[in-house]
């Protein structure tokens, strides 16, 4: 295990991200057997979110550098998946301009899912040359552009991607067990990167920067491994969630998604996997309870007043406490399994 | 184990509660974007107040109409999950996000239980190519709406025209506006130019440059967008001195629009839209929207208004069928010669399965108010299957 | 043709105006306390839903209107400091752009929710657009007015730093912030003067963007803004001038690619814009007019 | 008139200044002195309110420890910090009019600008020549310039002869010794112990954050072993 500095931070790490996995797995399986149908499909998409976020993570979380492009690399997983995994008879229905023959070849789901990993890997680390060289707010608006950019693409080259209109006829491949044993995966891929020497560079370079590169930490090199991991963990999110819904758009891959997925970040703590894990699952069955309440309820005999937006407000709120309050988020530095093992004081 | 995961699960799904299952109702989905990008196109407005007019008065064959309405802030997810949340509650149809990106997945998971997708207002043609067989629009799609602007358009006299398309509205402002163009050289007219604009657009200068600069002088400027965007390009252009004819889609049947001529009345003289439903005042929907203020339930605009035509579909359908079975209402739709409803005298379903078969209103304006200036079924309409 | 040349350079112009005028806005606030403050957005919209409201209580003096609107922007950006940036003064720029998108989420619901999420018109500003005849072509009084009021909230804005006592605080704690508190300053007098002033020049915009518009909704400043923090970086964040710059720099830019553009790619000048953004950013990281490691204060 | 008692300073949970006590008179210059970390700035940063600390400082028979840093200047506290801090591209005038913030009335603050440039004959010839432009040692006049616009009543000179060449230095300390002669009140950090020791009436040797030695220049002579190794200073 050279990749990491110790066999305890393997440990670490390792136990970590099983008992993540056992709490992420339980809540699926609980709504497998349990849950109506309509929370299969909301707890789908919180998984897809969870992938999201841990992607984030992965470079943010190590990095300290606000990442505003996730959605885009999604969005890119998503499209390259589903425009080789479509049938050709549907293709021919829905983009009859394609060009570079792609309405006239199909490819089955795991060649397909195969390609767009690598196509958006590559994406991610073209442009990780460039992130990884700015920093702070530098990087951010980098990131800004990249989503813009890539919106911009999806919504323009309509003969590829259709834009806002609908990209259907995606087969079904996933279902929710399918995602469950995908998000352990990450979990474990997240806590390992954190764990490993490089994480635990990266980290300590974010805190400084300059006794870090003292220290020989190639900081550039070591960011752009992040950033490419984590758009391979985006474009993963992404073949999910085109994988389960069937029909995707450009619209799902802009602001609003890029926003709730940083609150869920920010709220758990962007330091650490649990706080990630955390996060996701607190925003998304909070935003559920909140968008109950927008539409003025009656509960106990109370009628509520409509209140849209609500749900905006409460999102909105969470990331301007957690910032003033809590800068760390709910867990900061915190990992699960330090509940269970006494460990070294992390990084 | 089922009552009992019930039991728990209240604080956390907190919406079990909510919608008690009454057996004699008919219940109504409405996954829509009540926030968000397409909040203004929500019909819900119209479709509340019209489910309480008939339940006032006793409803259908003693069923009463029960809408489930949650937000979906304009995200596809989050409008599929409420979609099966009603579904297992019994509903009848669904009306939902009226973009096809949504409407499709939704109307595939509503196949299996039967349910329609009944939208009040979507006008996208890709829904009706056949993708999906469970969806029924109240409306005319928008090859309707723009033949409908462009025969009028020819009937005043304009030949050469300017098209304005963008890709941010989907088909609809996209090919809405070729279509147009299509129908002007079919009369013939002559496409002058094509040129692009994003959504939102709050400065048209550079566009208006590109339109002076053209050889000859357009006759008319064809575009399919939103409000308060349109407005900025009607008084732009009136002050560049283009003195041309600015035609649209329903996407300009919006109240704010009439306050564009606030200080100038003959501002908007030359302004006219192909819409879905006549808005003018005296119009069926000035009277419905004055009723339902009566109610104490507001209805802005037309999308909000066109809510209530739907209701009205489905009661003559339950009316029909004594049931509220989906597939029966579906076919009793599909079926009828004409159905009548709130913002037009009728509409039918049964040459076009997916869409209405109704007039298609032109409105424009004298003195800064809304007058009608065609409503009929257009002759002409361009190829769009 | 040559009419079309000078009529498009005077809308690059304007557009250009604009978002200097935002940007200033949001480089004053920066070059302070280093604070991307992304909900400037909002505090342009206030002052359009404060319109929006002396319009139904029937306000009709346009100065009662227009001196409204920016009391209404000055008032909600010290405010916005006083509840929710002092707290993450001293944090890093990271959790300062965060809490901005957090407070700019909480205001648009808040629009949403307390007003509309739909379009609400606003006429009472329409006097100050009317057509103007130069020679043989034809501009906007609005393009003018926009014009005119950046070049001089710009030259007011140098003369308030370099003149007055308070200004010169400014300037001064904009290279060092806790030397200023140590001259026996109030550090917090000077911030709330920064947040006052980029109220000020939100109100300015506000106004301009409501004539234009004619109606005020929840995301009406998301966007303006957003291109302009994008100014404020090309130009060098934190610079004045970089921000003016990059505000005109910008204008030009997106003009020029609606021109240049084939009509078929029309639709992609964002791409196009901010590609060129990323390639000056990765030309120059600290943007155009920012010297390594040197921040501000560079009137 | 300055009194600090049971002083300790904290940087997160990391204590740099444990408990010290010392006391300055009216009218006196006090030398606090010590190796590079010892807790001299912690301490000097403690007396404005910059840092986290705990104990309390009492200016003037009045308790300080709890109020504003900025509250504190305006009670008559001044420094001229370590590294000079001059706003680099604020031009020298504008440097010390923000030196005069504290003043009530313009027209006398006025006055001591001009008052300062026949002192400072150099300043007043660069007067709108940006401040980061001056050498080092004009860098350091302009501080103590600057921190003297607000009339105080103590003035802190951090390090004022770090980084300077040994002829300016010299020019530091006999612009130390006017003031000393004008009677203002004066906390003297530095590490330059042999001269700093000739200038004040009493010191504080200050090490790892602890007082380890304090007395006038002959009892800390005294003191010679102590000293050569904490300050170099020779006997």
């Amino acid at each position: 295990m050279n990749i990491f500095q110790s066999s305890k931070s393997f440990k670490q790490a390792f136990w970590g991200a099983t008992l993540l996995s056992v709490v992420i797995a339980s809540i699926g399986v609980f709504v497998i057997f349990f849950g109506e149908r309509y929370h299969l499909r909301l707890v789908y998409a919180a998984y897809v979110n969870l992938l999201v976020v841990l992607g984030l993570q992965v470079f943010m979380g190590n990095t300290n550098i606000t990442n505003l492009s996730h959605s885009a690399f999604m969005g890119l997983g998503a499209y390259i998946a589903a425009i080789c995994v479509t049938p050709i008879q549907i293709k021919k229905l829905s983009l009859p301009d394609a060009p570079w023959g792609l309405n006239a070849f199909e490819l089955d789901a795991l060649s397909s899912a195969l390609i767009s990993l690598t196509l958006t890997g590559f994406l991610a680390f073209l442009t990780g040359l460039v992130i990884v060289r700015l920093s702070g707010i530098g990087a951010t608006i980098v990131t800004i552009a990249i989503l813009v950019i890539v919106h911009s693409i999806f919504m323009h080259r309509t003969d590829i991607f259709k834009g806002k209109q609908a990209f259907f006829g995606i087969p079904q491949v996933f279902d929710l067990s399918s995602i469950i044993m995908i998000s352990i995966f990450v979990i474990f891929v997240a806590r390992f990167f954190r764990e490993s020497k490089w994480g635990i560079q990266l980290r300590a370079s974010s805190d400084d920067e300059k006794s870090a590169d003292a220290m020989g930490v190639n900081i550039f090199k070591l960011r752009l491994v992040a950033w490419t991991l984590g758009g391979l963990i985006l474009a993963l999110s992404g073949i999910c969630y085109a994988y389960y819904l069937g029909t995707i758009s450009a619209r799902p891959f802009y602001f609003s998604h890029v926003f709730l997925t940083l609150a869920m970040l920010i709220l758990g703590g962007m330091r650490s996997i649990t706080g990630a894990v955390i996060g996701t699952i607190l925003i998304t069955f909070g935003l559920e309870g909140v968008r109950f309440m927008e539409t003025g309820p009656t509960i106990l005999g109370l009628k509520f007043p409509e209140m849209l937006g609500l749900s905006g407000i409460a999102l909105g709120a969470v990331i301007v406490i957690i910032m003033v309050v809590r800068n760390g988020g709910l867990v900061g530095n915190f990992e699960i399994e330090q509940l269970f093992i006494k460990t070294r004081k992390n990084i | 184990m089922k009552p009992f995961f019930k039991k728990i699960s209240i604080p956390i799904f907190a919406s079990f509660l909510a919608f008690p299952v009454y057996a004699d109702t008919i219940k109504v989905g409405f996954p829509v974007p009540l926030t968000g990008e397409y909040a203004p196109y929500a019909e819900i407005q119209g479709a509340k107040c019209m489910a309480e007019i008939i339940n006032n008065k006793g409803g259908v064959n003693g069923k009463k109409f029960e809408l489930l309405v949650q937000d979906t802030g304009t995200d596809t997810q989050t409008a599929i999950s409420l979609t099966e949340k009603f579904l297992d509650q019994g509903v009848v149809a669904i009306g939902t996000i009226p973009f096809s990106d949504t409407m499709i997945p939704v109307a595939q998971i509503a196949a299996g239980y039967g349910v329609t997708i009944l939208q009040a207002q979507s006008t996208q043609v890709e829904m009706h190519t056949g993708i999906v067989d469970n969806f029924i629009s109240n409306v005319s799609p928008d090859p309707f709406t723009a033949a409908a602007a462009a025969e009028y358009a020819l009937s005043e006299g304009v030949k050469n025209v300017v098209l304005l398309t963008s890709d941010d509205g989907g088909s609809w402002s996209a090919k809405t506006p070729l279509w147009f163009g299509e129908v002007i050289e079919n009369g013939g007219g002559k496409v002058l130019s094509k040129m692009n604009f994003s959504i939102p657009t709050s400065d048209w200068s550079p566009q208006i440059a590109e339109m002076k600069k053209l050889s000859s002088s357009p006759d008319a400027v064809y575009i399919s967008s939103i409000m308060p965007d349109v407005g900025v390009l009607v008084r732009q252009m009136k002050a560049a001195g283009i003195d041309a004819w600015v035609f649209g889609s329903d996407g300009l049947d919006d109240p704010s629009l009439d306050s564009v001529a606030d200080s100038d009345k003959s501002i908007l003289d030359k302004v006219a839209f192909g819409t879905l439903a006549p808005s003018q005042p005296g119009s069926a929907m000035q009277e419905f929207q004055a009723e339902c203020k009566a109610l104490g339930m507001p209805v802005d605009g037309m999308f909000p208004a066109l809510g209530a035509d739907v209701i009205m579909a489905l009661a003559y359908a339950v009316e029909k069928t004594g049931g509220t079975d989906p597939v029966a209402i579906r076919e009793a739709l599909r079926s009828a010669d004409s159905i009548p409803v709130r913002t037009v005298e009728s509409v039918s379903f049964k040459n076009n399965k997916s869409h209405a078969e109704r007039t298609v209103p032109v409105i424009g304006f004298k003195n800064g108010v809304r007058v009608l200036l065609s409503n009929a079924i257009p002759r002409f309409v361009p190829n769009w299957k | 043709m040559i009419d079309y040349v000078v009529q498009q350079s005077l809308n690059a112009l304007s557009f250009g105006a604009e978002y200097a005028l935002i940007a200033l806005g949001l480089a004053i606030v920066f070059s302070i306390m280093g604070l991307v403050n992304f909900a400037h957005g909002e505090v342009i919209a206030i002052g359009g839903y404060c319109m929006m409201v002396m319009a139904a209580i029937a306000f009709r003096n346009p100065i009662v209107i227009i001196i409204g609107a920016i009391f209404a922007s000055v008032i909600m950006a010290v405010f916005l400091e006083r509840i929710a940036f002092r707290p993450v003064r001293y944090a890093d720029a990271t959790t300062g752009l965060l809490t901005a998108f957090g407070v700019s989420l909480i205001l648009q619901n808040l629009f949403l929710l307390l007003v509309s999420p739909r379009p609400i018109a606003v006429t009472s500003m329409y006097f100050l657009d009317w057509p103007i005849k130069l020679g043989s072509i034809r501009i906007s009084s609005l393009q003018i007015f926009e014009t005119v009021a950046t070049l001089l909230a710009i030259l007011f804005l140098v003369l308030f730093l370099k003149r007055s006592f308070l200004g010169i605080a400014m300037r001064a704690a904009s290279l060092d912030f806790e030397m200023v508190r140590l001259m026996g300053i109030r550090a917090n007098r000077v911030i709330a003067t920064a947040f006052a002033i980029s109220g000020l020049l939100a109100g300015i915009a506000a106004i301009f963007i409501i004539a234009r518009r004619g109606a005020v909704d929840p995301t009406l400043g998301f966007n303006p803004v957003l291109k302009a923090f994008v100014a404020c970086v090309v130009g060098g964040f934190g610079s004045l001038t970089g921000a003016v710059l990059g505000g005109f720099l910008l204008g030009a830019l997106e003009v020029g690619m609606l021109v240049i553009l084939p009509q078929s790619y029309g639709g992609m000048k964002d791409a196009f814009v901010f590609a060129v953004i990323a390639i000056i950013l990765v030309w120059r990281p600290e943007g155009i007019l920012s010297p390594q490691k040197e921040k501000g204060d560079k009137i | 008139m300055l009194i600090v008692n049971d002083l300790s300073v904290f940087y997160g949970k990391i204590k740099v200044v444990h408990n010290i006590n010392f006391t300055i008179e009216e009218g006196s210059c006090v030398a606090l002195l010590g190796p590079n970390g010892a807790g001299k700035t912690s301490t000097i940063s403690s007396i404005l309110g910059t840092v986290n600390s705990t104990g309390t400082v009492n200016f003037c028979n009045q308790d300080i420890s709890k109020i504003q840093t900025e509250d504190r200047i305006k009670l008559g506290i001044s420094i001229a910090p370590e590294g000079r801090r001059v706003f680099s591209n604020l031009s020298v005038f504008e440097n010390l009019y923000l030196g005069s913030a504290i003043r009530k009335d313009r027209a006398i603050a006025d006055n001591e600008i001009e008052n300062w440039f026949n002192i400072f004959p150099i300043l007043k010839e660069r007067k709108d020549q940006s401040a980061g432009t001056l050498s080092g040692g004009e860098q350091q006049m302009l501080t103590i310039a600057r921190a003297l616009m607000g009339n105080p009543k103590i003035l802190l000179l951090d390090e004022p002869s770090l980084g300077l060449a040994p002829m300016i230095t010299k020019q530091v300390f006999e612009l130390i010794e006017t003031l000393k002669t004008k009677g203002i009140t004066i906390l003297l950090v530095e590490q330059n112990a042999t001269e700093a020791l000739k200038l004040a009436d009493y010191s504080y040797i200050l090490n790892s954050g602890n007082i380890v030695a304090h007395g006038n220049r002959s009892e800390i002579l005294k003191k010679g072993d102590l000293m050569s190794s904490l300050t170099g200073v020779e006997n």
